[in-house]
């Protein structure tokens, strides 16, 4: 914190400058010297080389733009708050953190803000003609009008079928044309990062009857972009020449809807947010709110956290595995893995009542214990699966055509993953030594053993690589947790209707995506007041767009595949 | 010396043990999975021994919902016994999170296994589970017989923080 | 009997037989690939799912045929037919037995291929009047794929035709009746590098896993397909699989004995000699499914590397050792 | 005029071979790989996984529209992705039906408080089975497309009644 206070005294920023516990040090600068902070904050001392995740929170009054930045080699955490007036504009801080490039977009229309000097400044989930959602001067529809369905006249045949499209957005004069060059708005930099070439240039600028290229629409309905990603891809014969992705197809305003439910009730949506891994979402809210409310979880419940954290992995990796696969042209290991991934959702069912949504975790510990039945299926089901594990290594990574398709495409160097805040087994895959699980402890993840998987090469094949292995710890981890479950309650006493005290948190695990972080603000009321759910493939999948230029259409597949995007996370 | 190819020969392998494997298919119509006991489908009534029903009227579950789906219509008469006219339940939005369950302080709804929901007519997607009937009285709660759902009333524990 | 008469009567059989295959194949690959996944695939419709491609052909005859109102009609509606006829061509010259062979040419061989060369210009036919950029990308492949695969696959099957003497597929099958190293059957399987070479090109011809680039799912939607519905798009892809048998057929003819069942003389199994070979064409068949089920698909650009730094020059080499080998042979134990 | 009593569109004949054409088309109904949110994992990838394996009653996916005969909306439909929808619906050749799979497609479900969330998907398309569940099991709408076949069947039904009582 003084290490902050000095580097920001140095660069001649104005800062306050407060320790909250359950966050770390909070900066809070003038919105005129944000981005000289920041580039301090970068080329100091101090190296907060790694941007987490920048997002608002409506004050009532104005928008705090948090800047939460990570420091790797000190392995600490700071804040940064800019307080922003409603409908003022937020200045670009891409060049700085290439990782701001789609959070800063999500965030300027969401809070009805301006952003100047993006170089794709357009609206990123909604359409055009949308409210600014996350302010809090905008309510959601009351109770009276969801239960009168009828009331929503739509004439289907009069749809606009260019909604979504991309014309229009921020075209509020000054601020630069949607697909206007970066050169247009020179940002002094001090340090430029290395720019992917597909940034300088959207597809969606091209003029498509003059031009010598196809402009091809890879999406929303395509059968692998994994839900209803839509790539823009120039293409020059197969080649990319650049690419845009296009998301909000599935947003549905999960940050807006924790704002009005019962913190028993935030789970349901978190588990619809990163569909396929329910338990890691949950996982991290509870945290939050257990660091405001200063809740002791017991030891019982945190190894049933890991537990079903852990299961849920495996589940989760396996929808990565399969499709990856189907992305590559092989169906076999998608028909083996579901086999897998039928017997876990078995377990995960007879635990929590659920195959997917099972609002489980809870502020507090878990909803249930753990079943006998279940107890059996975990072992039997380990045993088989040390065997399939084997088998589906060789089937896909043995194979040369595979390794033919993945090896040596899309990589991202060390400081590439870096900037664009890659988690996980993408950031691993580039030889960043850096899981949550091991680095900030959480749930009992202390006292279990288990290595953390990292590969060098930064490609396809090395992510697919850490993931297949992660798998195997996964399955190493559970066998502990089963073995060591200890006596004692599976929750701790929660009122019913829980009201913490008024705060600010953040609670991370590391999801089968990455670093899943909860940002959660109390104002002491029985729903949180701002919740922002980190996503990390989000930031996966921008990282991914950058990529694209000079792959063809066939290495794009395999690169998003190999991203593990989930939709219902990039858009929440 | 791994020799090229040997790898694909190696999937083609694979492929044809895991073809010598049983089948693991449901045939679904015909045959059915048994769901484990915690399974959480459609919201059902839960009616005691002379098959009245056990609910109170005291809508605990329509304030926990957080889907608003569950809309119950009372008439309290003058001695303040309670009669349910409509006890709603929109199963078209229901997303079976099971918080009506726990919040029901009376045992009077489960979430069942009834999972063949479909149906062809958007007004059934609205449905009532009891329509014009009397709300069982207050007294017979059986909440202390059933440890795992949480006794108080919904009105009691609000305020204080988590230590309450 | 009437000369027309028994023209138009084999040509009959021909598309009998090409339709036949068609709906027992998909069943077959539904079947297959259902096994090979743990599961158990079509089992409702008819005793073990019989029916089911029989339906799925009905179905796609009532079927709308909705033609897209920016496509290139005439070719549009040709496509399909250019993909379908010469397929059926190809199946005149199989010979099923030492008789039974609708057209016997002696050129066989050649003719199979000069006709086949005629499917990619159908499939891009298809790809450009669809109008499709899908199907364009699709359609574009499909003519690097037909550079990529000709030439490798011709000369890989002339180290049969130089073993054999002939082109004839009749004077092949013949040729390899009979026994070598007293046990062995003298089928030119036995000749493993040029059987390699053959099959590899031969599922690029085909267009089957890992080289289904054409119409590469995850890739292209449906590849050069996607525009088409109804019975066009049944057209195209029964055409797909009847492709699939004849280079089946094909490679059996070439390599393995044809209808001739080993150790046995031909005079003995006139009258099984058509099932025998429908048999091993089939067992060839379910393991281009199998690779189907199985590998993943290979880049395009992969696969012209493939086809002309490897195939190419490993087929020409071995044309001239497998010459060398004949010449010397024919030196030390004299002509057969 | 008699020829068309015989073989116009009210015909018995007509009619009858309806009948027998329905027959196929319900017993092969070809889904378009459409997956939105997470019922796609249940709806799509699971139950025609392994164990639930749609290819059993003759489901089967394809990746065009256009030949496809049902699409199943499996997940949320927002106001970006509305017009999408609607556009899928109309490049499938007719006859076509669609499966409202889930909550959210049925009714917006979770987040139908949310003004950018479609409140059901037959705002958008016209829909001819709902499946709740949030997600439905594989099973679940596996009986849905079952109900589907029924409806099919009840359609055929009542055309072939109509044209017995115009004949008459």
């Amino acid at each position: 914190m003084t290490v902050a206070r000095g580097v920001l005294e140095r660069a001649a920023v104005a800062a306050s400058i407060e320790t909250v516990e359950s966050l770390g040090a909070v900066c809070r600068v003038s919105s005129s010297d944000a981005r000289k902070a920041l580039v301090a904050l970068r080329d100091s001392d101090l190296a907060v080389g790694f941007l987490v995740d920048l997002f608002g929170i409506d004050t009532g009054e104005a928008v705090d733009i948090v800047y939460h930045l990570r420091s790797f080699a000190r392995d600490e955490e700071l804040v940064v708050k800019v307080e922003h007036g409603y409908g003022s504009t937020l200045e670009s801080v891409w060049d700085i953190f290439p990782a701001a490039l789609m959070p800063e977009r999500e965030t300027a229309e969401l809070f009805g803000l301006e952003l100047a000097g993006h170089p794709n400044p357009k609206r990123l989930l909604t359409t055009d003609g949308c409210p600014p959602y996350l302010r809090k001067s905008l309510v959601v529809r009351s109770a009276e009008e969801v239960r009168d369905r009828a009331s929503q006249h739509v004439d289907a045949t009069s749809l606009d079928r260019t909604a979504g499209s991309l014309a229009g957005g921020f075209a509020e004069p000054g601020v630069a044309e949607p697909g206007a060059s970066l050169d247009a708005t020179p940002i002094p930099a001090p340090k430029p990062l290395p720019v992917p070439r597909g940034l300088k240039r959207a597809p969606s600028g091209v003029d498509i009857e003059n031009s010598d290229r196809l402009v091809l629409n890879m999406g929303p309905q395509h059968p692998s972009t994994h839900g209803v990603l839509r790539l823009i891809l120039e293409l020059d014969g197969e080649e990319i020449v650049s690419g845009e992705a296009v998301i909000g197809y599935l947003h549905r305003g999960i940050e807006k809807l924790a704002e009005s439910r019962r913190y028993s009730a935030v789970g349901t949506l978190l588990d619809r947010g990163d569909y396929v891994s329910g338990i890691h979402a949950e996982l991290a809210f509870a945290l939050a709110t257990e660091k405001i409310a200063g809740i002791e979880v017991p030891r019982r419940a945190n190894y049933l956290r890991c537990l079903l954290g852990e299961l849920n992995r495996i589940a989760s990796h396996i929808t990565w595995y399969g499709p990856m696969g189907l992305d590559s042209g092989a169906m076999g290991p998608f028909l083996y893995t579901f086999r897998d991934r039928e017997t876990i959702l078995d377990i995960l069912e007879d635990i929590t009542g659920q195959r997917m949504m099972f609002n489980y975790v809870r502020p507090g510990g878990v909803v249930n214990d753990i079943t006998t039945t279940a107890e059996a299926k975990i072992r039997a089901f380990l045993d088989e699966f040390a065997v399939h594990v084997d088998e589906n290594d060789e089937l896909l990574m043995g194979n040369e055509i595979f390794q033919a398709r993945t090896q040596g495409i899309g990589v991202f160097d060390r400081e590439t993953a870096l900037g664009f805040g890659l988690t996980g087994a993408c950031l691993r895959g580039s030889g960043v030594d850096w899981d949550i699980r091991r680095d900030r402890p959480y749930a009992a993840y202390d006292e279990l053993e288990f290595d953390v998987p990292v590969a060098e090469e930064g490609d396809v094949y090395a992510r697919c690589a850490v993931r297949l292995e992660e798998m195997r710890q996964s399955a190493r981890m559970i066998r502990q947790c089963i073995e060591g479950l200890p006596e004692g309650e599976h929750t701790a006493k929660v009122a019913k209707v829980l009201r913490p005290p008024a705060g600010e948190a953040y609670g991370a695990v590391e999801s089968p995506r990455g670093e899943l972080g909860v940002h959660l603000v109390s104002d002491g009321t029985d729903s949180p007041y701002r919740m922002r759910y980190r996503p990390p493939a989000l930031y996966a999948l921008q990282a991914g767009e950058a990529m694209l230029p000079g792959l063809l259409i066939a290495d794009a597949v395999v690169l998003m595949g190999s991203m593990d995007l989930i939709l219902g996370e990039v858009d929440r | 010396m791994k020799i090229y190819g040997s790898g694909i020969l190696k999937s083609m392998r694979i492929a044809f043990r895991n073809m010598m494997r049983e089948p693991i298919t449901v045939q679904y119509p015909h045959e059915k999975v048994e769901l484990p006991e915690r399974a959480r489908w459609a919201v059902a009534m839960n009616y005691d021994e002379q098959g009245d029903t056990k609910c109170t009227g005291c809508i605990a579950c329509e304030r926990a919902c957080p889907d608003y789906i569950i809309k119950i219509e009372l008439t309290t008469a003058e001695d303040r016994s309670k009669h349910i006219d409509h006890w709603r339940y929109e199963i078209g939005a229901c997303m079976m999170c099971g918080l009506c369950v726990e919040a029901c302080p009376y045992d009077a709804i489960l979430m069942s296994h009834e999972y063949e929901l479909a149906r062809t007519d958007p007004s059934l997607l609205s449905i009532e589970l009891l329509t014009d009937v009397p709300a069982a009285a207050i007294t017979r709660r059986t909440s202390a017989a059933v440890p795992a759902m949480p006794a108080e009333p919904p009105t009691a524990p609000e305020g204080g923080a988590a230590d309450a | 009997m009437n000369a027309w008469l028994i023209a138009v009567l084999r040509f009959l059989a021909a598309l009998g037989l090409m339709l036949f295959n068609g709906v027992v194949m998909i069943y077959m690959l539904r079947k297959v690939l259902a096994r090979l996944h743990v599961r158990l695939g079509p089992m409702d419709n008819g005793p073990h799912g019989m029916f089911q491609t029989v339906f799925d052909v009905l179905k796609l005859l009532t079927k709308e045929d909705v033609t897209p109102r920016a496509v290139d009609k005439a070719l549009f509606f040709l496509a399909p037919v250019i993909v379908f006829v010469p397929s059926l061509m190809a199946y005149m010259v199989l010979p099923f037995s030492r008789t039974w062979v609708i057209l016997d040419v002696p050129y066989g061989l050649l003719f199979y291929f000069a006709v086949m060369s005629v499917v990619p210009l159908g499939i891009l036919a298809a790809g450009w009047a669809s109008n499709n950029k899908w199907s364009f990308i699709g359609a574009m492949r499909i003519v690097g794929q037909q550079v990529t695969y000709e030439v490798p696959m011709l000369l890989a099957a002339l180290p049969v035709v130089m073993m054999a003497g002939s082109m004839s597929l009749s004077d092949i099958v013949r040729a390899q009746s009979g026994t070598f190293l007293w046990i062995l059957p003298r089928w030119f399987a036995f000749n493993v590098p040029a059987l390699v070479l053959f099959f590899i090109a031969g599922l690029i011809e085909s267009g089957q896993t890992p080289f289904d680039l054409a119409e590469a799912e995850s890739e292209l939607v449906a590849g050069f397909s996607t525009e088409y519905s109804a019975m066009k798009f049944g057209l195209l892809y029964l055409a797909e699989f009847s492709n699939v048998f004849l280079f089946s057929a094909l490679t059996v003819t070439l390599f393995f004995g044809g209808w001739q069942v080993p150790w046995v003389s031909a005079d003995h199994v006139q009258w099984v000699a058509p099932i025998v070979f429908m048999v091993k064409t089939y067992i060839g068949i379910f393991f281009i499914f199998a690779i189907r089920g199985t590998l993943p698909r290979i880049r395009v650009d992969q696969m012209l590397a493939t086809g002309w730094k490897v195939l190419l020059p490993a087929a020409l080499a071995w044309v001239m050792v497998t010459g060398f080998v004949i010449k010397v042979g024919q030196a030390l134990v004299g002509p057969r | 005029m008699a020829l068309d009593k015989l073989t116009g569109e009210h015909s018995a004949i007509f009619i009858r071979s309806e009948q027998l054409f329905d027959v196929a088309r319900r017993k092969s109904l070809w889904y378009m790989a459409f997956g939105i949110a997470c019922c796609a994992i249940e709806g799509l990838m699971h139950a025609s996984g392994p164990k639930f394996d749609f290819d059993r009653m003759g489901v089967f996916f394809r990746a065009s529209p256009r030949q496809a005969d049902v699409m199943i909306v499996a997940g949320t439909v927002n106001w970006k992705m509305a017009s999408t929808v609607r556009r899928l619906y109309d490049e499938m050749p007719e006859p076509k039906w669609v499966v409202a799979m889930g909550a959210c497609a049925c009714s917006g479900g979770p987040f139908r408080e949310y003004p950018n969330v479609v409140m059901g998907v037959d705002k958008v398309v016209p829909v001819d089975v709902y499946i709740p569940g949030c997600p439905p099991r594989p099973e679940s709408v596996q009986y849905g497309f079952i109900t589907l076949m029924d409806k099919i069947k009840a359609q055929t039904g009542e055309r072939l009644a109509a044209a017995r009582h115009d004949g008459r």
